[in-house]
């Protein structure tokens, strides 16, 4: 009893001795129910519901490279936006076939995290941080001065996406957009999970808490990071390439400062330690935007405030902290009412 | 370049540089004493602007009264904010830190909307400090040689306070290790409250007296934070030269392109600060992690 | 007995450095410090606090470059690789003060090392049969230091002297060729210290050891030659009966509960 | 201040968050004495320690200095009034110099006179003074450690394992300067030690952790006599 | 019967005062003009979009006209927002009033858009050629590096130099940038009659204003001619240092007429707190066109027939004569010199000197009845 209520145990620690089989994909079914749901429940709000799934994606690109390899980014609007900008021009200009136009999101992302992580990975803390900003305001500056190609601050627009499939159109309806986000973004995060659980994602977590012992373990601790920072590249390039197909714009924003500094505050927000994190992380930051402002347009950077100061003071490892006491609490009461039994 | 030119660049550019610097060197002390990444600074100089903006017309005070008044008042709301928020977030991860500053900075930029609205507040200056100084081919403002001899008598005073007193060896001990500077006797509490009290109040002396560069308004805290960062990272945490000599360079980097390129000014100041910090991590006064 | 000066015979030692110095700023840390360790090597090197036993290592290990001389595996220069590519080579260190992953597992910890050793630490997927030897070789490792049963706590939250082990089986795991203990039985006391011997026992006996340790009673259990240097020089070598003897050891070192050879 | 003659506990239970480490520790100790703690890994030795100067979590009976309850003290405030610490693992403050470390715990005395006796005591610091604390050898960072409690001329001084990673001859003069220190200035002085032998020779009185209960509790001859308690609780094969 | 009306506004944010004001704006329409047009109720929706974001301003929209089933949308400060949303606009056939958002080319995206506040060469192109009757022969101009900014340098620099004008340099600040004092020197050292600028609201104007006079540009005589940058809401802040500036643009609070007055009165009335701008008519008028549209249809859904009522709609509004080009959908507007000075009470506001009536918007509409 104790041994099988600890493995259903989210962050119980691994175990491999006593690994017990798993459900393969229980928690990419799980995320995708919750999103059918929210689909039935809240079909008026499709469009809300896609920017949700989408900035889901982009927190998981930065949950990986934050959580597990300790890179602290305020820049990870410049790979989205990268991804943004390429399936919008490729759509513009090559094809508008939309998974072509998702894979060119991805190769885009992928590749200015390879470039500018090559050089900023050298740095740690602070000056990490820092660098990252720079790097998504030099690639804003240069968007918007290239604005022959890119449209500028108004924006890169005018360009349409084909049918999915041929048969799903992306109209302005947007129940299409939302279940080509929800698809991308379950396969996206069984592919993180399974990343994170493998040998690759244990040695990443340990060079997050110890480079130089990796290093004394002979492990190659700047390839590391880098490798996990152009997965995270790659992701965060999707997400954009969604945000791009699904509104038909690419735009500024998608490599604004705010973009980054938002994203990080959900994945902190929800908790760095698990993938999860950055969901639950995305949607209550979403949801409590979308609520106070419609309560008080005004103020719901009070509300967004007050939430985070009390979730850090709080639940010091984000909303996870929450879930997990939460399911603490319910596998000590099932055990409770078993011991009656 | 013609001589009046780069007369010009010079002088703008050192007081554009002063403005940075006055308002970052707070940040920099909290950030390499206390070793906290307190976003919340510009908070606290937007706090003091306004009520520096605020005070002398409603109290009916004069101007450099309702200053100092503002300064004052910073450096109290400091007070409850280390003592019942911040404190807890000294041996937590930088990044925690950076949240739940960032969560105060939102909270004094909502505030701020409610009180002031969102349209620009002026600081009105002392009589002394408005006008001009002509010097043949041009005018100075009084108020900028004003920032610059300020910026100047607070790097000595604070030179004085940390690197050659004891204070600032407790201070770093107390971050470096809380438990065991109390086991020596340290009383962090009381250390904490009067190291971060002092740089709130600095924020705001520093938000005042560069209002007139960094006007008030209700986003100034979010707006100008990177900007701040980016003088803190490139001089190096916790260094005052390095704050001043960073200040320098940015500032002046950014005002030369001004003359020059003007499209190119705010690509320079990143450019710049990337560059000096790929070739020294830790800033061009840090010391090594 | 295995000789420990520098030769220049035909069959390679182990591990050999000839005329390592290291100086930061002004202080000159490492004076001309030649060492060979043959297969199967189980020197210790002791010596007053500060003399830079802890610097030979980081030299050794590649975590501080030499300003002069050279090391070599097998004589194989590695002077210039960085500690990673040592340690795959088999040179491993353990840290005077523990470097464990704390928030990792105890069994994490160790199954870190074995990828690595594997080279399967940037693996997406394993086979069934390359987990099944990793969490073989995991097991093993913490068995020989007799932990097993902690493999499931998370390290960061065990008494000091509990991680110590750790930190030896983090070595351990890695079955290296040339073993650096730098102080390993430190925190741990006595009566568990004889575990971490026999754990280094039971390696392979062409493995070369090089200990570092204050604890005398280890030392000459342990050792077949010692090394003691003093202000970052030799300053004698011998067996442990020779250093025993050494009055002048005795001096600057021993003290007065000085080693007549072990008690 | 008047600095504190006695540090009793009495009936202590301790532990950390959700954990109880310590069940119903008691001893008292005195100026002038030295008292010994010996007891496995993981026995509670360190927690003890840690719950007299408040770094543990006090969770029943008391904690008393000079019969006053100072379970509610903050650390400081029981470092002020004469407790000295020397923790376990030294706990060096990374970003000062040795010099600075060292001034860090003056609690407002006078530098020259404190530096200067401390140095007497370990003249390998005073060469060492602008070092970064850190940048010191294993040993040089556990005299500094010592050294440090030392600072503010403590009345009752708890050292956790102070002799892990000293060279013998270190050791033996650390041991010699701490019990000259104790007839000397009358210190109180409360060793955790792995090294047993050193223990017995050092203390007067010895208490035995087993699993943070305390199994034996006399003086150090008791012990001695009785090597089967040894045995038990340490697992020592000779003694 | 009701009819819904959406509402994108920046009500949070930095943004927020134009918020506040079209909130005002709106209220005091429908307290002018009633609830009831065509014999349905109209009923306004707002949702709130703090900065530039189109992804958002997207998903709003789409929430608006799928979830509360508006008829027509409004709003929209930002060009980026307003290109997204006329996207979605043109598909749903929802028509759209943009209030403020003054890009040129946005209403070529989507033939549902419509606009009430103005084009940056509708002001820029009277300006100069205030300029040129002023007999000002050299002119700098000092614009914020980004759409609206070059769409005005561009409408000014060509008008003025088409009738003689020399420019002598365009400086292009970037929209971040705080201290002016560099560019202000530049300029002084290079001796034009005056200074055309353009600035995006808020601080960079504030910022530029100051620094204008700081560097002392006024006294050197060098004249300063903009568009919106001596907005009520900065001016107490910008204060003395606005005195004599000129701006051509399509409103002040200043203008004087009956109609004027009934609608400051009326928001003085309803929101006392919140100062008006120009933008403010945006929010007005665009609410007179949805009016309009709804009455055309008696509140049924017929975007057709909408659209077709208010292309070519004349009417009087607070600022003055109003018409929207039947072709281009742009508005027909006067355009009015204003020079800041002090009313009665000694407060700062626009006074108007000059009319240039019934301006097009010197962009569109003259480039499709080239065609
Ligand atoms: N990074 C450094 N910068 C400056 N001095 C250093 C540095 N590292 C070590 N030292 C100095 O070099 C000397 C040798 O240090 P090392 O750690 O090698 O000694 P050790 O022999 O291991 O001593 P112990 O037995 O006490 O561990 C010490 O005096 C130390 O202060
Ligand atoms: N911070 C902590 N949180 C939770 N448990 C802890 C913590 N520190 C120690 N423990 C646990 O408390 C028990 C006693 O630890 P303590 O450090 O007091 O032992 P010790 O006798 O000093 O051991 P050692 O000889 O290894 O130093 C151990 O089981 C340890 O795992
Ligand atoms: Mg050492
Ligand atoms: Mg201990």
């Amino acid at each position: 009893m104790n041994t099988l209520a600890s493995s259903l145990a989210p962050d119980a620690p691994a175990a491999p001795a006593a690994r017990r089989w798993r459900v393969p994909l229980l928690p990419e079914a799980f995320i995708g129910l919750i999103g059918l749901c929210a689909y039935w429940l809240f079909t008026d709000d499709v469009g809300l519901l896609t920017n949700m799934v989408i900035m889901s994606m982009l927190a998981l690109s930065l949950n990986l490279v934050l959580g597990q390899a300790g890179i602290a980014s305020m820049g990870q609007a410049a790979l989205y936006g990268a991804g943004a900008y390429a399936a919008g021009l490729v759509a513009l200009h090559a094809s508008p076939s939309p998974l072509l136009g998702l894979g060119s999101g991805v190769l885009a992302g992928a590749l200015v995290a390879g470039l500018s992580g090559a050089v900023l990975l050298r740095a740690h803390g602070l000056t990490l941080v820092m660098l990252t900003i720079a790097t998504a305001q030099l690639l804003l500056e240069l968007v918007n001065w290239r604005r022959d190609l890119t449209g500028g601050d108004d924006g890169l627009s005018g360009f349409s996406i084909d049918p999915l499939f041929g048969v799903f159109e992306f109209d302005f309806m947007g129940h299409t957009g939302f279940f080509y986000a929800l698809a991308a973004l379950l396969l996206v995060h069984a592919a993180l999970r399974a990343l994170v659980d493998s040998p690759f994602g244990l040695t990443t977590r340990a060079v997050r808490l110890d480079a130089g012992r990796v290093e004394s373990l002979g492990g190659r601790v700047y390839a590391q990071r880098l490798t996990v920072y152009v997965v995270g590249g790659a992701v965060a390039g999707a997400a954009g390439a969604l945000s791009a197909q699904t509104t038909k714009v690419a735009s500024l924003s998608t490599l604004d400062f705010h973009l980054s500094a938002a994203v990080l505050i959900m994945v902190v927000l929800g908790g760095t330690r698990r993938l999860t994190g950055a969901l639950l992380g995305t949607v209550a930051y979403m949801l409590i935007h979308h609520i106070a402002s419609g309560l008080n347009p005004h103020h719901w950077l009070l509300v967004i405030g007050v939430v985070l100061v009390a979730v850090m003071l709080v639940l010091p490892g984000g909303l996870l902290d929450a879930w997990d006491r939460l399911g603490a609490l319910a596998r000590r009461d099932k055990e409770a009412r078993h011991g009656e039994h | 370049m013609s001589l009046e030119l780069a007369g010009s660049i010079l002088i703008d550019g050192v007081a554009y540089a002063m403005v940075l610097f006055m308002i970052t060197i707070g940040l920099s002390m909290t950030m390499g004493l206390m070793r906290v990444v307190n976003l919340a600074h510009g908070a606290f100089a937007m706090a003091g602007g306004f009520l520096a903006a605020a005070l002398p017309g409603a109290l009916g005070l004069p101007v450099w009264l309702g200053m100092a008044l503002a300064i004052v008042l910073v450096a109290l709301a400091a007070l409850p904010i280390e003592r019942w928020l911040l404190r807890r977030f000294y041996r937590r991860s930088e990044l925690d830190q950076m949240l739940v500053t960032i969560g105060i900075m939102f909270i004094c930029m909502a505030l701020a909307n409610i009180v002031f609205g969102s349209s620009i507040k002026s600081v009105a200056l002392p009589e002394a400090l408005q006008g001009s100084v002509d010097i043949g081919y041009r005018l100075v403002q009084k108020h900028r040689l004003f920032v610059v001899l300020l910026g100047v008598a607070v790097l000595v005073l604070l030179w004085f306070a940390v690197e050659r007193s004891d204070f600032g060896i407790r201070v770093r001990a107390a971050v470096d290790n809380a438990p065991t500077a109390q086991a020596v006797g340290i009383d962090t509490a009381r250390l904490y409250a009067i190291a971060f009290a002092a740089g709130a109040a600095l924020a705001a002396l520093g938000g005042i007296v560069g209002a007139e560069l960094l006007p008030m308004e209700a986003s100034y805290a979010g707006k100008y934070l990177v900007t701040f960062l980016a003088v803190v990272a490139v001089g190096g945490q916790g260094t005052l030269a390095g704050s001043f000599v960073a200040a320098l360079l940015l500032g002046g980097v950014e005002t030369t392109m001004k003359y020059l390129v003007p499209q190119l000014s705010s690509v320079a100041f990143f450019l710049t600060m990337f560059l000096v910090l790929l070739l020294r991590p830790q800033g061009l006064f840090g010391r090594r992690a | 007995m295995a000789s420990i000066e520098s030769t220049n015979g035909s069959t390679p030692h182990r591990l050999e450095a000839t005329g390592l110095c290291k100086a930061f700023g002004g202080l000159q840390v490492t004076r001309d410090v030649s060492l060979a360790l043959p297969a199967g090597a189980r020197t210790a090197l002791i010596g007053p606090n500060g003399a830079g036993k802890t610097t030979l290592v980081n030299l050794l290990g590649g975590v501080l470059r030499a300003s002069a001389g050279n090391v070599r595996l097998d004589g194989e220069d590695v002077s210039e690789w960085n500690p990673a590519q040592r340690a795959r080579s088999g040179i491993v260190r353990t840290f005077q003060i523990n470097r464990v992953f704390k928030e990792l597992s105890v069994h994490d910890n160790v199954r870190c090392a074995v990828l690595h050793r594997h080279g399967l630490a940037r693996r997406v997927w394993l086979s069934r049969s390359q987990r099944a030897q990793v969490d073989a070789e995991v097991d093993e490792a913490l068995g020989s230091l007799r932990i097993q049963g902690q493999a499931r706590r998370i390290t960061g939250q065990m008494a000091l002297g509990e991680q110590r082990l750790v930190e030896i089986a983090l070595a351990l795991a890695m079955k290296p060729r040339v073993l650096l203990l730098d102080e390993p039985a430190a925190g741990v006391p006595e009566s568990e210290s004889g575990r971490i011997l026999e754990a280094v026992e039971r390696l392979p006996g062409d493995l070369a050891v090089l200990l570092i340790e204050h604890d005398m009673d280890l030392v000459f259990r342990f050792a077949r030659d010692i090394v003691v240097m003093v202000q970052g020089a030799v300053f004698a070598r011998g067996t442990p009966a020779e250093i025993a003897a050494n009055e002048a050891v005795r001096e600057i070192y021993f003290g007065r509960s000085g080693h007549a050879g072990g008690h | 201040m008047q600095a504190a003659t006695e540090l009793r506990f009495d009936q202590v239970s301790a532990g950390y968050a959700g954990a109880r480490v310590l069940h119903g520790v008691d001893f008292t100790l005195r100026q002038g004495r030295k008292l010994g703690l010996i007891g496995r890994n993981g026995a509670g030795k360190t927690t003890t320690l840690a719950s007299a100067v408040g770094h543990a979590q006090l969770q029943g009976g008391r904690v008393l200095m000079d019969g006053q309850d100072v379970g509610a003290w903050p650390t400081h405030a029981r470092a002020r009034a004469g407790l000295g610490y020397v923790p376990q693992g030294r706990e060096i403050f990374p970003s000062l110099s040795v010099e600075e470390n060292l001034i860090a715990a003056l609690q407002g005395r006078p530098r020259g006179p404190a530096l200067d006796r401390v140095y007497g005591l370990f003249p390998r610091l005073r060469e060492r003074r602008r070092n970064g604390g850190t940048q010191l050898s294993g040993g040089e960072q556990q005299m500094l450690s010592v050294a440090r409690a030392l600072m503010a001329g403590p009345s009752l001084l708890l050292l956790d394992e102070p002799l892990e990673g000293l060279a013998p001859k270190v050791r033996d003069e650390l041991m010699d300067a701490i019990s000259a220190l104790v007839t000397s200035t009358g210190v109180g002085c409360l060793l955790v030690e792995q090294h047993v032998d050193v223990v017995l020779d050092f203390a007067d009185e010895v208490i035995v952790l087993e699993r943070g209960v305390p199994v034996f509790h006399g003086p150090v001859e008791d012990l001695r006599r009785d090597g089967a308690i040894l045995d038990r609780a340490i697992g020592l094969e000779k003694v | 019967q009701t009819v819904k009306v959406g509402i994108i506004a920046p009500l949070s944010g930095p943004f927020s005062s134009n918020g506040k004001m079209w909130e005002a704006t709106v209220k005091a329409y429908q307290k002018i003009h009633g609830t009831q047009a065509g014999g349905a109720t109209v009923e306004v929706v707002w949702k709130d979009l703090a900065d530039i974001n189109p992804a958002q301003a997207r998903a709003l929209a789409q929430e608006l006209i799928v979830k509360d089933k508006v008829q027509y949308l409004g709003g929209l400060y930002f060009t980026p927002d307003a290109l997204a949303v006329g996207a979605i606009a043109q598909e749903a056939k929802v028509p759209t009033v943009i209030f403020n958002a003054a890009t040129s080319s946005i209403l070529d995206k989507s033939d549902h858009l419509l606009r009430t506040s103005y084009t940056l060469p509708q002001v820029s192109v009277p300006a100069a050629r205030y300029a040129l009757e002023q007999k000002l022969r050299t002119v700098v101009t000092l614009v914020s590096d980004y759409g609206p900014g070059l769409d005005s340098e561009n409408a000014f620099v060509k008008t003025f130099t088409a009738g003689g004008g020399q420019v002598l340099e365009q400086i292009r600040a970037p929209l971040k940038t705080s201290d002016f004092g560099p560019f202000m020197q530049k300029i002084k050292s290079l001796k034009p009659d005056a200074v055309f600028v353009f600035g995006p609201g808020g601080p960079p104007t504030y910022a530029i204003i100051k620094a204008y006079s700081e560097a002392g540009l006024k006294q050197a005589g060098v004249r300063f001619i903009g568009t919106g940058e001596t907005s009520e809401l900065d001016l107490p802040a910008i204060g003395d240092a606005a005195l004599g500036l000129e701006t051509a643009l399509h409103y002040s609070p200043a203008h004087e007429s009956a109609m004027n007055q009934t609608f400051l009165k009326t928001s003085a009335e309803l929101s006392p707190q919140v100062v008006l701008n120009a933008a403010s008519v945006g929010a007005y008028d665009g609410m007179a066109v949805i009016y309009r549209m709804v009455e055309a249809t008696k509140g049924q859904r017929d975007p057709a027939k909408a659209l077709a009522a208010a292309k070519g709609w004349q009417w009087e509004s607070p600022r003055g004569p109003l018409k929207i080009d039947a072709q281009s959908r742009e508005l027909v507007q006067n355009v009015y010199v204003r020079v800041v000075d002090k009313d009665a009470s000694g407060r700062l506001r626009n006074r108007e000197i000059k009319t240039y009536e019934m301006q097009p918007d010197h962009g569109r509409s003259t480039a499709l009845q080239a065609k």
